[in-house]
């Protein structure tokens, strides 16, 4: 007897939505809170169903006070609860950092580990619609660099049901970033292809394992949320050529799988890091030393498309032109080529 | 304080350009965004805030300003915008992302700086306070004539931002007035399920500076308690919080489906709308005859024209242009 | 709601076991640090904030409160803790950084946690009054009984939180209870400077919640107005503010040479100190024998020498223990 | 005939506060606020006499109000005033990050190049001294990752002074980011070779060049603020060895002098980079990324001596424990011959 298992793609606005439900459902201590998240869904859809299922006291629209929430998840997972709190947009993280960096992020250390703060913080990340400077960063780095909090960011549906499901049971603080073009949101454009098929049970997704989301020989393409799309369009153009490229998908930043891009790059020998935050001081940086510091052979040198650093512009010729793309990975790879 | 005659036609143009403005932007906004709407896409992409049926505030506080005095608004700045002073064509052309722009494209419509008229604004709630602040501070500091009106919405309100900037302003004694747009949403959530207590200005109190309430998003009325505050400024006796009712009239941003309003109530807004209010009064109190409001429209709406065709018109950036302005 | 005798001698006995233990820190904090003052050398390095002097706000509240109900307190926690139950072996133990200490020497004295009594601090200013609304919030979706006290000094009231954890508070109508200590000074910079109003208490009705003032230090006075918005909070009727006037005997921290108070204010503050004052009032209404009062502090003197000893005698921990407990 | 210059060694508390006092002279704009930065002279002494001479109206103590007086300082620069302000421990920048990041930084960017804003934010970094995890942080990355304010970071009270007089002349938002270990604070320690002799006339520290501050052959150490002492006392223990050792203090971060980087490392052909801020996402892993992805030709994988991934915990044999120090980097090297 064989069964037919039903083909179910989701959106990752979908995917996040299902997680939250699925813990929700078997474990009263899980709630949300944040701006527009109850009767509206979510100004990114990730908690659409949720008020309707689950009422106002489990899914609580909050005050414009991110400090207050923000801290208020902090006393609530320290009290027994398991908060998952939205920050609309990363780009906001300014007006309640406190909260979240010196509270969320420490406390279980200062208190020597008696104090667990399992708070799930999602936020939105990235651009490419024309939303400039103070609603399309990344700041990836901006969270990672900061102990405490580990920080993933899916590619896709699949990852996203599972990094949720993984971050709600994990009894540490977690970043969740989801990137706006691949949210699945009409509105926000898509990319296709994080629209992917997610099984209709609950399921885990390791936190701090990256994923080979394409195998190859030449060269390693590591990237996160939109970089790895734009890694394998790359290396979808680059076996034209001939070229095998690898491509990484890191899915958390916190912990860094480090062993799994340094595997890679001993294959391959050679690194393109792929990050839509900026530049300097960043993911890009971080990638590349951690494998040129272990003394990996390398048959070029490691190169990055990262954003450059610059406040991001609104108009649509320079945003663009702004942002990492397969072009400008295939352009590295052939700098690489070139020396 | 009440407004002359032809302060009254001031204020009823700014709104006028403002309507029509909006109007025209929505239009524009939604070429290129079918049949499926995607914010990337069409001659305006990225988010919408309008400010339909808001114009009352910003034209109520802005007719007692001048080019040297300073405004701060926020991610819904068109109609404060305008009433200031700033350059229309250039602002259109921001909005579009031409090289002609305001910021030559880098801003865009939450980022409107017009250093002439001294007016800016920031995307991020409530963040307009401390900058407003302080520049009422270097005209106090430096002697120098000219007052601060921060502008922000009633669900800033909540924001610590708010509480901050205004203890400074009081301790400091500063020159500069707080007007909250009483639209009664923050996106999606009512007021009521945001703020503690019924009305803003009652929250004066806490720092010791007056508060006044204008119901009815009547300009006549902001103009008179905007008066007051703003000449309180000037003479050096501090800040001043205004809460303003005022109704929005669009969504929270183009492609906000609305649903959270209760049944009837964008008719009921509708039927309040302040424009045809103001007409009505003129042509009732102030003699203002059907000529010449004909001839004021007309008007307006060519000067909006002119602006559009501006912004139309002109080049985008080079896409290496991006690089500069990051220091100067 | 007037404390029973019991309960004045709880509150007694907790100022005394506050004082003492702040006197024997300051004694020993200077251990080390002669002839060149260097806040890195010692058995207690870093920055030390004494509470002498505030210990009325402490106990007036505490005696409300449950080890089951939740505080968060500041950089300036040492009071609130002991009253609140901390163990005190294990705190002297984290101030002198051992690995006994509550958390294993990581947090130090502005890092106090004691989750059995529920009790916690930060040392950025302000940044208590989320997590104890949070707590609060805790309690009341899950029906379980316990409130929350969020403590903070009257600088702190100026902060951005202070406004958003009040109105948030209040929109939801969490069981908690904010209580400002007003010692008059934030570091050097004396109240006056710093807030618009003379008393926050005033600040309540910004968000439709009680707000009491309680002058002069009165742990008799505190306990009545603290019972009263803990029991309101019990009721599950909402949030209360309180702020107290209170003294800092010592500087803003050791090290501080004080040298912004004005002439004779230490000198009026110790002739106001709330432990001798208190003691006399037990002694007149209470009989209070002087016989028990010796008795009481010869107790209270060993308590803290336990801890103190406690503390010296322990381990330090394993440096390489540093990379455990970042995440569990 | 021959003058007699006056030796004077200064700290970099005085430094500081001289180089804005000079600026307060001949420039009305410039004017002081933060928290006990007037009567007081500021935490960190950096503001002493300031109040005397220029009295309430241009030395202003703030609320503790960093989100108010950040947006205030970003106001008053764009109406033309030149506002100083300070942030007293760099850890609390949580409470004001937007202001200084949404605003401070990316205002004369949205605005086209149009509004100026002339801030100079100076702020205490680092630990050693038992202040715990809330107050001992250098969060070099943090700041220097985001675009649009220029960071620098003295070691030394000749380029404090230097370094402030240039920050207050420059027309954007700088950050000044000074140590408190080399503050020359007694109550906090001193590191002795920061009190260098300092001209008592104004001087200019070009904003983004590194200075060489030891040249040697075998091996460059680059660092910043503490780094850059524990790289000397290093290069003094290898040169017993007759290992030579370049020793570079960036100075900036932002803009970050990768010519003098790469210059050192050309020569020598081994790095170390030192940090007292997180290892992970941060300056070590930039100044490395810049070196390789450049294909400068090393002896050695590239090391660094950075602060762990962790908060910083206040015991004393933790603490210490964990800084960077001349025995690291003595370590580093000796990994690196090892291989
Ligand atoms: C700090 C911050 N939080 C959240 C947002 C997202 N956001 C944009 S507009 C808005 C609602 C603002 O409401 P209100 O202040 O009443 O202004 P209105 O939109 O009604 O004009 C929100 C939550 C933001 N921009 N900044
Ligand atoms: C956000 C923040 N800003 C500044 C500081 C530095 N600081 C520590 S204590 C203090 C004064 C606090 O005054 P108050 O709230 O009255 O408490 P008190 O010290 O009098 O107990 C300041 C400014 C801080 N810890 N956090
Ligand atoms: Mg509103
Ligand atoms: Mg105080």
């Amino acid at each position: 007897m064989t069964v037919a298992t039903k083909e179910r793609k989701l959106t990752i606005a979908r995917a996040m939505a299902e997680a939250i439900a699925q813990e929700m459902r078997i474990d009263e201590r899980v709630f949300v809170m944040g701006e527009d998240i109850g009767p509206l869904g979510g100004v990114f859809g990730n908690t659409r169903g949720l008020y309707d299922e689950f009422g106002a006291e489990r899914v609580r629209d909050t005050p414009i006070s991110e400090t207050a929430f923000m801290g208020a998840a902090v006393g609530a997972a320290s009290d027994g609860m398991r908060p998952i709190v939205e920050l609309m947009f990363v780009d906001f993280f300014g007006v309640c950092f406190d909260a979240i960096y010196n509270l969320m992020a420490k406390n279980t250390y200062f208190s020597g580990g008696e104090v667990k703060v399992p708070v799930v913080l999602m936020t939105s990340t990235g651009g490419g619609y024309s939303d400039a400077g103070q609603h399309s960063q990344c700041l990836h780095a901006t969270f990672a660099h900061l102990p405490g909090m580990k920080v993933v960011a899916p590619s896709n549906a699949y990852d996203a049901k599972g990094l949720m499901t993984a971050a709600i049971r994990d009894d540490n603080p977690v970043i969740f970033m989801f990137h706006k073009a691949l949210q699945g949101m009409g509105w926000l454009g898509t990319e296709k292809d994080a629209i992917v098929q997610v099984p209709e049970q609950a399921y885990e997704v390791p936190i701090g394992k990256a994923a080979v989301v394409r195998e190859g020989s030449d060269v390693t393409i590591v990237g996160i949320t939109s970089g790895v799309h734009h890694g394998l369009k790359a290396a979808r153009q680059l076996a034209e050529r001939g070229v095998s490229a690898e491509v990484l998908d890191l899915r958390s930043l916190v912990p860094l799988d480090r062993e799994a891009i340094i595997a890679s790059v001993r294959k391959t020998g050679r690194l393109i890091v792929v990050d839509e935050d900026y530049h300097s001081y960043g993911m890009s940086g971080e990638i590349i030393s951690s494998v040129v510091e272990q003394g990996v052979p390398l048959k070029a040198a490691p190169q990055r498309v990262a954003y450059p650093d610059i406040p991001i512009p609104f108009t649509r010729p320079m945003e663009q032109w702004a942002l990492p793309s397969a072009d400008k990975i295939i352009a590295a790879f052939e700098k690489m080529e070139s020396n | 304080m009440k407004p002359s005659k032809e302060q009254q036609l001031w204020m009823y143009e700014q709104m006028l350009v403002s309507r029509y403005f909006e109007e025209s932007i929505e239009k524009i906004y939604m070429e290129g965004k079918s049949p499926a709407f995607n914010m990337a896409n069409g001659p305006i992409p990225g988010e919408m805030h309008l400010s339909n049926g808001q114009e009352p505030c910003a034209v109520g506080v802005c007719a007692h300003l001048e080019p040297s005095d300073i405004v701060t608004s926020t991610h819904r700045p068109h109609h404060v915008a305008i009433a200031k002073g700033v350059d229309l064509d250039r602002m259109a052309a921001e909005i579009f992302g031409k090289k002609t722009g305001l910021s030559g494209g880098r801003g865009g419509h939450m980022h409107i700086f017009d250093p002439k008229v001294n007016f800016s604004c920031s995307g991020i709630i409530a963040q307009g306070m401390g900058p407003a602040v302080g520049a009422a501070l270097s005209r106090q500091m430096q002697r120098k004539a000219g007052i601060a009106v921060a502008f922000l919405g009633e669900g800033a309100a909540n924001q610590g931002a708010f509480h901050e900037s205004l203890n400074l302003a009081a301790v400091w004694k500063l020159p500069v007035v707080f007007v909250i747009e009483d639209n009664a949403w923050g996106i999606s959530v009512a007021k009521s399920a945001s703020t503690a207590i019924e009305r803003n200005d009652q929250r004066a109190a806490a720092y010791g500076m007056p508060g006044h309430f204008v119901p009815g998003n009547d300009p006549l009325a902001i103009y008179e308690v905007a008066g007051e505050a703003i000449q309180r400024a000037r003479r050096g006796e501090g800040p001043t919080l205004i809460e303003i009712e005022t109704y929005r009239l669009a969504g929270h941003f183009m492609g906000d489906a609305e649903g959270y309003r209760p049944q009837g109530e964008k008719d009921a807004l509708f039927a309040r709308d302040p424009i045809p209010k103001l007409r009505e009064h003129l042509k009732a109190s102030e003699g203002w005859s059907d000529a010449e409001d004909a001839a004021l429209v007309e008007r307006s709406r060519a000067r909006v024209d002119a602006a559009i065709a501006f912004a139309r018109d002109s080049a985008y950036p080079d896409p290496e242009e991006a690089l500069d302005k990051v220091f100067v």
